[in-house]
């Protein structure tokens, strides 16, 4: 229990006053010798049953010495504690109790005096040590009924229910304090790292398939559409690339013979698509055509050459 | 490329050093164009050599979750943490018991691991678990609010240094609700005990018993 | 704590493979208390000791300018390398468009595609464009500003696998593949497509331009 509390300096005061709190599990200090003795006894079966124990159970209100808590060492002290359960395991592991023996008569005392001094000084945090103290409040009056087998049939005792949070919590406490041991990079470890050999690290290029591209331009004529009246027309593709083999043409060289730009191998149908390009090339004003005199060679001049 | 064996034993050394993350056996095989690519016993029989390379070193071979990796021998942590001015940070003991929880019991809902400690989550443990990318979101659970179920990351077991969920250290046992119950010294409640087992959900009944998934993990190890 | 001599050999291999940057002796010499500092000429002897270790190995101890180090050995590279492949990027769709409609409409200028786009061509996609070698200027178009003509090059037709533009799927595939994946019900595509035949002329209904206003479809591609 000293390690939840040696957390900080700030806790000194503090640790030093749990430091005797959980020193009472190997020699206990007279305070608590008496309130041993008296749980050794309530620990009993048949005293504890005895509805009339709720006497020894007030004879324990005064409080141990070892509980008490400098005020201003309250809010480490609450700090310390992970909330309702672990305080609660705290108060029980201190008086070296299996948590399956627990008398929560006792236990429930001075989880109430906690409280009370928690309620005092920070109100909101006590919230969920409240409900905590309601319940043990309830077990122990339960406790202290004698009661009906019937009545209860629809409810779960509410001690074991109480043994199994607290044993359920105390599983994952130690598993956080396994946890915490586990060997960690950073802090116990550190992965180990050499400067990588100087490498000529090609950039791949992005891969488009035909099928996006004709998408992509599916949906700018969709746009386009959208945007203007006017409908797209269709160009027949041959004419286009002929246009642009044309102008690739008439770059190299400023002039270029008409003739020059047939090729016979084409035959009949490429011959007519060369002669749509041109036609095309002069109506979108990209080509002159120039014939110094009729019959001469006719000649295709780029236009902004 | 040609490569003999010995070649194939300094190319796994210095690809694992020269990575910023932990290399798995696929990932080491894949520097080798197909044609030249070694079988994985091989690379496993480098592998072993590689480690047997450190022995009596400053450093060692490490398999964690999400591969292997070289790094710095524990019993050196005294001098080599002077490296940094800063101290490692400290986690809280919320912050570690969340953890655990989600470690244990992944997947699992906030409000279920404010159930068992009993105390309200704070979001910026939360917060902290993600973005250290030590837990992430796996799903919802279908219950009025649909809240997050959280399970734990290969990042989480690289950097506790564990190959997987099995190796965390195991589960306390508890005593199963027989055992416990039967240690209550009050009879008058021997009756509702009855009804408690039957009343239970599938969840708290895998509390009692021991063959929890989380103790058999556990128990593999 | 400690120490003999291997374990100074230890430590800096620990601290020199743990380090982020290169460490000179000075702060090797300053991870060990004072009362147990080793002298400078310890230092040096273990760096030497922590080299000649690296000996066949897929690493090696260099000294840099700001201090020591270790490396992946050079001769490495060609697999270590690998650790880097990037994956290819993605182009944008602009960019997509921008080439779809050089592809279709060219030769075409860069106004012409913004016209059409509705929105400006950014000049990185023209440069990822001309630097790609799937489109060339072809020529200046004769309005003020001489802008340029963009077409294709024989180096898209191959990249597409294609022998010549005459193979660029007509739009009309492309609305096939759009009615199969699209809840478009199926009257208002036949209505739309009827005004498109009526409005245009017969040269124009190859295209078969959707006039549908659901052009987000391919978005999902």
């Amino acid at each position: 229990m000293t390690e939840i509390i040696n957390k900080t300096d700030a806790e000194t005061e503090l640790a030093k006053n749990e430091h005797d709190g959980a020193s009472t599990d190997r020699s206990p200090p007279d305070s608590l010798r008496a309130s041993d003795a008296v749980e050794k006894r309530m620990g009993q079966p048949q005293q504890g049953e005895m509805p009339f124990a709720v006497v020894l159970g007030e004879a324990l209100t005064e409080l141990p010495k070892d509980l008490y808590i400098p005020p201003r060492a309250l809010e480490v002290f609450l700090e310390a504690f992970e909330g309702p359960l672990d305080l609660l395991l705290y108060l029980i592991r201190r008086q070296n109790l299996n948590i399956l023996d627990i008398d929560v008569a006792s236990i429930t005392e001075q989880y109430m005096q906690y409280v009370d001094l928690m309620d005092a000084m920070q109100f909101e945090l006590a919230a969920e040590y409240l409900l905590m103290a309601a319940m043990l409040a309830e077990i122990k009056s339960r406790m202290l009924l004698p009661r009906s087998t019937e009545v209860d049939d629809e409810e779960e005792d509410p001690r074991a229910m109480l043994v199994r949070r607290l044993q359920e919590y105390e599983r994952f406490k130690k598993a956080a304090e396994d946890m915490a041991a586990l060997p960690r990079v950073e802090r116990d470890t550190w992965v180990g790292s050499a400067e990588p050999p100087v490498s000529e690290r090609t950039k791949p290029l992005p891969d488009v398939n035909l099928q996006d591209l004709v998408i992509a331009f599916s949906e700018v004529l969709k746009r386009a559409d959208l945007y203007e009246s006017h409908q797209i027309k269709r160009e027949s593709l041959s004419t286009r690339e002929r246009m642009a083999d044309v102008l690739q043409a008439l770059q190299k060289q400023e002039f270029c013979s008409f003739d020059a730009l047939f090729k016979v191998e084409e035959g009949r149908l490429g011959v007519v698509v060369t002669f749509l390009a041109i036609l095309e090339l002069i109506k979108e004003s990209l080509v002159d055509i120039v014939q110094s005199e009729e019959f001469a060679p006719i000649h295709i001049k780029a236009r902004s050459e | 490329m040609a490569m003999g064996d010995h070649d194939l034993v300094e190319i796994l050394e210095g690809a694992l050093l020269a990575a910023d993350e932990p290399l798995t056996k696929k990932q080491l095989a894949q520097l080798f164009d197909e044609l030249d690519r070694p079988a994985a016993s091989d690379i496993t029989t480098a592998l072993e050599e590689v480690s047997s390379r450190c022995d009596g070193r400053g450093f060692e071979l490490a398999e964690v979750a999400s591969g292997f990796r070289f790094q710095v021998r524990q019993h050196l942590s005294p001098w080599v943490s002077k490296l940094w001015v800063e101290r490692p940070p400290r986690y809280s003991r919320a912050l570690l018991e969340t953890l655990s929880l989600i470690a244990y019991r992944q997947p699992i809902t906030r409000g279920e691991i404010e159930d068992i400690r009993g105390v309200a989550v704070s979001s910026n443990i939360m917060k902290s678990l993600l973005e250290r990318d030590w837990v992430k979101v796996v799903g919802h659970r279908d219950v009025p609010g649909k809240p997050a179920m959280y399970a734990t990351t290969r990042g989480f077991l690289d950097y506790f240094n564990l190959k997987s969920l099995d190796q965390l250290p195991p589960l306390a046992d508890v005593k199963d609700l027989e055992t416990m119950t039967s240690a209550l010294p009050l009879e008058e409640f021997h009756d509702s005990r009855d009804d408690e087992a039957g009343a239970e959900g599938p969840e708290t009944q895998g509390i009692a018993v021991s063959a929890t998934p989380e103790t058999e993990e556990a128990d593999s190890e």
